[in-house]
C-alpha cells in the first residue's frame, strides 16, 4: 500500500461515491417496484420526490468520477518515482497492471454515467416519465460495476509495493528483472494520421449532416457507433503523434502528460473536448429508440439537436487542439519514426 | 445581482492572491535557485546521503541507510519510516 | 440561464441573512481545510527540496553488513571496486554519532576531506589541522558557542576531545548541516577509536549512471556481505517516508474531517422553522424542487469554495511565511536538533486538487441528503 | 361563459389507509368561469382551502379530474404541475408568507427568480405593479418594517408578478381589520376589472355578501353543499 496524500483522496471519495450510488439504488429499487404515476397516493408521491435526490447524487457522482479520472492519473504520475524504471504516469500504471483496468474502468463508468444523465434528462422531460423503470434498472446495474471499480482501485493501490529500501540484504536492483516498461507501443505516426483525419471527419461530417436530418435513424446509430470508434482512434492517435508533437520529442509517447504544467494543461481541452464530444455524440444516438414512445418524440427531437450541435463543436475544437502543434510547432515527426 | 458579483469579487480577489501566492512561490524558487546550486554543490562534495530532519535516532538521522533491526535500536515507539514501526512497540527497555 | 444567476443571488442573500450561522460553519471549514493544506504543502516543499538535493548524492554507498548489522568497510576494497568494469571513483567516508548528554542531543560527526575544500555555505573555514572542527548551525546554537570557541565532545575517559569552532555552516544550508560536526580524519578516527584501515561506508561513482544496477549487482557478488545502496533507491525512500508521513498526519486529522461532516450533516438537516417556512413560501409561488436544490447546492457550493480558497491562503502563509509555527512542534517529534524551518515554497497544483478531493468532496456529499430534505417539502404547507 | 378550470369528482385523501385518514375534499365537480370572482364559502375545516390548493396546482388530488384551461393535470408530476401553477395562478395566502429580511421588490420578484424572464423586464413588471398597489415609495423598505396592510398589498404584488389569469385568495382578511378588508376588496375588484379571474375562500361575510361576487360555492365537510350560478 501506498500511504499517499492523493491516494486517501481517491479512496475517500470512491467510498462516498459507493454510499451514494448504493443509496441512489435502494431508491431505485423502490421506485422500480411502487412506481405507479396514474396514482396520486402518498407513496407515488414520496417516489416521485426521490427521483429529485437520485437525479442530484447522480450529477454529483458524474462530476466526482471526471475529477477522480484526473486525480488518478495525477496520482498515478506523482508516485512514478517509488517504482523502479517508471518514467511516468505510464510507469506507475505498469506496475501493477490493474492499474490499467482502473483507468479504463474509470473512463467506461464516465460514459455510462453520461448516458444514465441522458436518459434521465430525456425522461424528466415527459408529463408521464416513460422511461423511469428502465433508468432505475439501468442504475442498478450501474453501481455494482461502480463498486467494481473502487475494488480495483483500492487492490491497485494496495498492491502497489513501493521498491524503498526496506532490508539489510535484499537491495533492490536485484529484483529489477521485472523492469517495468515507461513506453506506451505506439502506432506509426503517418499511418495514424490518415486514420485519424479519415475518423474525424466522417465522423463530423455524419454529426453535421443529422442537426439538419436528424431523423435519419440509420445514420444516427451508425455516428453513434462511430463516436466510440472515434474516442479509440483519437486515443491511439494521441499516443501516436498528438503527444510527440507536443513534447517534441520522438520517442514520447505518455498521453498522460500533457496534462502538466509544463506543457500549459493543454491535456485538460484536448482530452475535455473529446470526451465531450463522444458523450455527445453518444447520448445522441442513445436517445433515438426512446423517439417511438409518443410522449418523448418532442423531447428526442429537440435534445438530439442541441446535442448533436455540442458533438460537432467538441470534436471540432478537439481536432483544432490536436492539429495545432503539427501545423505550428517546428518539430517534425516524418522519418524519425 | 449584487451579491453576486460580491461573491464573485470575493472568489476572484482571493483566487487572485493565490495566483500572486503561486507566482511569488514560483519565483522565489528561481530566486533560490543560486542557493539551491550551492547545496547541491555541498551535497557532491560532502557525498552526503540524507538531510537533517529527524537527529533523535540515527535511523531517523539517515533512514537511507537503516539497517533491519532499526525500529528497535534507539527510541521506543518512535515514529519509523517502517509503517509498523509506529504500532509495534519495542522488544524491550534498552 | 438567467434564471439560474437569479437563483445564486438569492442564495447568496439567504447566506447573508445568516450571518453568524453560516460564518461560524465557513470558518470552521476553513480552519479545518488550512490545517489540511498546511501539512501537504509543508511535507511536500520539504520533499521536492531533499529530492532535489539527493540528485547529488553519490551513485551508490557501499556498507559491509555483518549479523544484518551495519558494519565498518575495510577501506582495501576500493583496490577491488576499482578493478570493476563501470565503477568510476570510489572513496571512503568516515562518520559516525555522537550522542552529547549535556544537550541530549544527537549530533554527526563527519570527516573533512579535500573535496570539501570549496564548499560555498561556509563561514571561516573547513578544519584545517587536529582539534579544529566546522559545526552546523543547529548544534552552535544548542551549545550556545560561535566562531573562535571551544566545543568539548566525550566518549569516556580515553576519547576526549575539544575542538576550536573555525567554520560555521550558514542557516540556509541547516537541511543538510543542522546536527553536523566535521572535524579532521585522524581526530575522527581517533575518536571512535575506529580500527586502522577501517571506514564508515564507500561512496562508488559509476560511469554510465544507466548501468548503475549492472554494477552494483557485481559488486555484491564480489562482496557477498556488502550491501550497495543506490542513489535511486534514497530518492525513492524519501519519497515515501514524506508521503507517508504526510499520509499518517492526514489520517488523524481524519478524525478531524469527519466530526466537522457530521457537523455539516446536523446544521443542514436541522433547519429551523423559519427555514423551512420560507423554502416552503419558494414553493408555494412557484419554485420548483429542482430550483430549491439548485439554491441549496449554490449555499453549499458559495460556503465551500470560499471557504477552500480562504483555508488555503492561510495555509500558504502559515507555511511559508510563518514557517509553519503550529505546525512544528509536530513534526519535530524527539528531535532536539531541527533545522529551523524556512520550507522552500514548492507547490503543485496536484496538491490543491487532493485537497479539494479530501474536504470539498465529503462536504458536498454530507449536505446532498438534507438539501433534498428540505427541497421537497410541500408546496400547500404554507397554506395549512 | 368558458370555464377556466373545471373539476371531475375530485377528492383529497390525506394520511390514505392509516389511522389518522382524513378525507379533506370529496368528489367534488365544480367550474370557475373566467373573468368572475368565485367565493368559497364555508367553515374552517370544511375543505375549501385544498380545494382551492388542488385548483391552483399546489397538489395532486387522490381521485377525480381537474381541467385546468381544459387540460388535466390532475396526473402531472410535481415538475409540470409546478409549471403550469407558474404560469396560470397567482396566490395570496392567510399569513402573508413574505420573507422576512428581505425588501419589498426582492418579495415582489421572487417567483420569477427561477424562469426565464429577462432582467429587466422582470424588473419593469415590478415597478409597474408597485405602481399600481402604491408601493413604490416602500420598494426597498424590508417587508419585517411594514404594517399589516402594506405587507397584505406586497403578497398581492407578488402574486400578480407572473401575470397570473386566475388569482387564488385563502382567507385573505383573516389577518386584517374592516378598513384594510375594504381596501383588499377594492384591490380584488380591480384587478377583476382588469379581467382577472380571481377565487376567494373565505368565510368572512364582509366578502361572500358583497353584490358583486359572481359565484357562491358554499362547502360543508369537504363536499358542495351549494353552488349558485351552476
Amino acid at each position: 500500500m501506498i500511504f499517499h496524500p492523493g491516494v486517501l483522496g481517491l479512496v475517500t471519495g470512491s467510498l462516498i461515491v459507493l454510499v451514494m450510488a448504493f443509496f441512489s439504488v435502494v431508491l431505485g429499487i423502490r421506485i422500480i417496484i411502487g412506481w405507479d404515476i396514474t396514482k396520486s397516493t402518498a407513496g407515488q408521491l414520496s417516489l416521485e420526490r426521490q427521483t429529485y435526490l437520485v437525479s442530484t447524487v447522480m450529477n454529483y457522482v458524474m462530476g466526482f468520477q471526471i475529477l477522480s479520472l484526473f486525480l488518478f492519473v495525477y496520482t498515478a504520475d506523482d508516485i512514478h518515482q517509488l517504482f523502479v524504471g517508471a518514467m511516468c504516469t505510464t510507469g506507475s500504471l505498469n506496475a501493477n497492471p490493474i492499474g490499467w483496468t482502473v483507468l479504463f474502468a474509470k473512463i467506461i463508468i464516465f460514459f455510462l454515467c453520461g448516458i444514465w444523465l441522458v436518459i434521465n434528462k430525456l425522461d424528466e422531460m415527459a408529463e408521464d416519465y416513460p422511461l423511469v423503470r428502465f433508468k432505475y434498472k439501468y442504475l442498478t446495474a450501474l453501481a455494482p460495476l461502480m463498486a467494481l471499480e473502487a475494488y480495483w482501485q483500492l487492490s491497485y493501490f494496495l498492491g502497489l509495493k513501493a521498491n524503498v529500501i526496506t532490508s539489510c540484504c535484499s537491495s533492490l536492483f536485484s529484483d529489477e528483472g521485472v523492469t517495468v516498461a515507461s513506453s506506451l507501443a505506439a502506432l506509426p505516426v503517418d499511418v495514424m494520421m490518415y486514420i485519424f483525419y479519415a475518423a474525424a471527419a466522417l465522423e463530423t461530417a455524419m454529426l453535421a449532416l443529422l442537426i439538419r436530418k436528424s431523423a435519419w435513424r440509420i445514420l444516427r446509430y451508425i455516428s453513434g457507433v462511430g463516436a466510440l470508434v472515434f474516442f479509440l482512434i483519437a486515443l491511439a492517435s494521441i499516443i501516436s503523434f498528438v503527444s510527440i508533437y507536443y513534447y517534441e520529442t520522438p520517442v514520447h509517447h505518455c498521453p498522460f502528460d500533457i496534462l502538466q504544467g509544463q506543457y500549459m494543461f493543454v491535456g485538460y481541452p484536448l482530452y475535455g473536448s473529446l470526451f465531450g464530444g463522444v458523450l455527445f455524440a453518444a447520448g445522441a444516438a442513445v436517445a433515438e429508440p426512446f423517439r417511438k414512445i409518443n410522449s418523448l418524440k418532442t423531447a428526442v427531437d429537440q435534445m438530439q439537436r442541441k446535442w448533436t450541435k455540442l458533438a460537432v463543436l467538441l470534436i471540432i475544437i478537439f481536432i483544432i487542439i490536436s492539429t495545432w502543434p503539427l501545423v505550428f510547432s517546428t518539430f517534425k515527426a516524418y522519418g524519425q519514426n | 445581482m449584487s451579491k453576486t458579483k460580491i461573491f464573485a469579487a470575493f472568489i476572484a480577489i482571493e483566487a487572485a492572491v493565490l495566483a500572486v501566492l503561486y507566482i511569488s512561490s514560483a519565483n522565489c524558487v528561481h530566486c533560490k535557485d543560486n542557493e539551491m546550486s550551492l547545496k547541491r554543490a555541498m551535497v557532491r562534495a560532502m557525498r552526503l546521503t540524507d538531510a537533517a530532519f529527524w537527529t533523535e535516532a540515527r535511523y531517523t538521522r539517515h533512514p537511507s541507510q537503516a539497517d533491519f533491526f532499526a525500529a528497535f535500536q534507539d527510541f521506543p515507539s518512535s515514529p519509523d519510516h517502517f509503517p509498523a514501526g509506529s504500532i509495534v512497540p519495542p522488544a524491550g527497555q534498552r | 440561464m438567467r434564471g439560474h444567476g437569479r437563483v445564486i443571488e438569492y442564495a447568496l442573500s439567504t447566506l447573508a441573512r445568516r450571518k453568524f450561522k453560516n460564518f461560524s460553519v465557513a470558518a470552521v471549514f476553513s480552519f479545518l481545510i488550512a490545517v489540511l493544506s498546511s501539512i501537504l504543502f509543508l511535507t511536500h516543499a520539504y520533499k521536492t527540496e531533499t529530492l532535489k538535493l539527493l540528485e547529488d548524492s553519490p551513485e551508490i554507498i557501499l556498507q559491509n553488513m555483518s549479523g544484518g548489522r551495519h558494519e565498518l568497510i575495510p577501506v582495501e576494497y576500493i583496490t577491488t571496486l576499482s578493478g570493476i568494469a563501470g565503477v568510476g571513483k570510489a572513496s571512503p567516508r568516515y562518520w559516525g554519532y555522537y550522542y552529547d548528554s549535556l544537550t541530549s542531543a544527537n549530533y554527526t560527526l563527519m570527516a573533512y576531506d579535500e573535496n570539501m575544500q570549496d564548499i560555498k555555505l561556509l563561514q571561516g573555514r573547513m578544519p584545517a589541522s587536529e582539534g579544529e572542527c566546522a559545526v552546523g548551525k543547529g548544534v552552535a546554537d544548542i551549545r550556545q558557542v560561535g566562531m573562535k570557541d571551544d566545543i568539548f565532545l566525550t566518549l569516556g575517559t580515553e576519547q576526549n576531545v575539544t575542538l576550536k569552532i573555525v567554520g560555521l555552516f550558514s542557516a540556509n544550508s541547516a537541511i543538510l548541516t543542522n546536527d553536523l560536526i566535521i572535524l579532521t580524519k585522524d581526530s575522527l578516527i581517533k575518536f571512535f577509536n575506529m580500527p586502522a584501515d577501517m571506514a564508515t561506508d564507500i561512496t562508488i561513482e559509476v560511469n554510465n549512471p544507466s548501468e548503475v544496477s549492472t554494477v552494483a549487482r557485481k559488486i555484491r557478488r564480489t562482496f557477498p556481505n556488502s550491501r550497495p545502496i543506490l542513489k535511486n533507491e534514497l530518492i525513492r525512500t524519501y519519497d515515501n517516508i514524506f508521503n507517508w508521513r504526510g499520509g499518517i498526519v492526514l489520517t488523524m486529522f481524519f478524525g478531524a474531517i469527519a466530526a466537522f461532516m457530521i457537523f455539516v450533516w446536523d446544521k443542514a438537516t436541522g433547519i429551523n422553522a423559519e427555514e423551512r417556512q420560507e423554502i416552503g413560501i419558494l414553493k408555494a409561488i412557484g419554485w420548483e424542487t429542482a430550483d430549491v436544490l439548485y439554491l441549496k447546492f449554490w449555499e453549499g457550493a458559495a460556503v465551500s469554495l470560499s471557504s477552500f480558497f480562504t483555508g488555503l491562503i492561510l495555509a500558504y502563509v502559515h507555511v511559508f511565511y510563518f514557517n509553519a509555527q503550529f505546525l512544528a512542534p509536530v513534526l519535530k517529534g524527539w528531535s532536539v536538533l531541527f533545522p529551523k524551518f524556512e520550507p522552500m515554497p514548492y507547490i503543485d497544483i496536484y496538491q490543491i486538487f487532493v485537497l479539494f478531493f479530501l474536504t470539498v468532496l465529503p462536504y458536498v456529499a454530507a449536505s446532498v441528503v438534507p438539501s433534498w430534505k428540505a427541497a421537497i417539502s410541500d408546496p400547500d404547507s404554507v397554506m395549512r | 361563459m368558458d370555464a377556466v378550470i373545471r373539476t371531475e369528482g375530485v377528492s383529497k385523501v390525506f394520511n390514505a389507509g392509516l389511522a389518522d385518514e382524513v378525507r379533506a375534499v370529496t368528489g367534488v365537480s365544480i367550474e370557475i368561469r373566467r373573468g368572475q370572482i368565485t367565493v368559497l364559502k364555508g367553515p374552517s375545516g370544511s375543505g375549501k382551502t385544498t380545494l382551492l390548493g388542488l385548483i391552483g396546482c399546489m397538489a395532486r388530488p387522490t381521485e377525480g379530474k381537474i381541467l385546468v384551461e381544459g387540460r388535466d393535470v390532475a396526473k402531472l408530476p410535481e415538475r409540470f404541475l409546478t409549471s403550469v401553477r407558474r404560469q396560470t395562478f397567482g396566490f395570496i395566502f392567510q399569513q402573508f408568507n413574505l420573507i422576512r429580511g428581505m425588501t419589498v421588490r426582492e418579495n415582489v420578484m421572487l417567483p420569477l427568480y427561477p424562469t426565464d424572464i429577462d432582467g429587466r423586464q422582470m424588473v419593469r413588471r415590478m415597478e409597474e405593479i408597485l405602481e399600481k398597489l402604491e408601493l413604490s415609495s416602500k420598494r426597498g423598505v424590508k417587508v419585517g418594517k411594514l404594517s399589516g396592510g402594506q405587507q397584505q398589498r406586497v403578497a398581492i404584488a407578488r402574486a400578480l408578478i407572473n401575470e397570473p389569469a386566475v388569482l387564488l385568495a385563502d382567507e385573505p382578511t383573516a389577518h386584517l381589520d374592516t378598513k384594510l378588508s375594504e381596501d383588499l376588496l377594492n384591490i380584488i375588484t380591480t384587478l377583476n376589472m382588469d379581467g382577472k379571474t380571481i377565487v376567494i375562500a373565505t368565510h368572512d361575510p364582509l366578502i361572500y355578501d358583497k353584490p358583486y361576487i359572481d359565484n357562491i360555492i358554499e362547502m360543508r365537510d369537504g363536499t358542495v353543499r351549494e353552488a349558485s350560478l351552476l
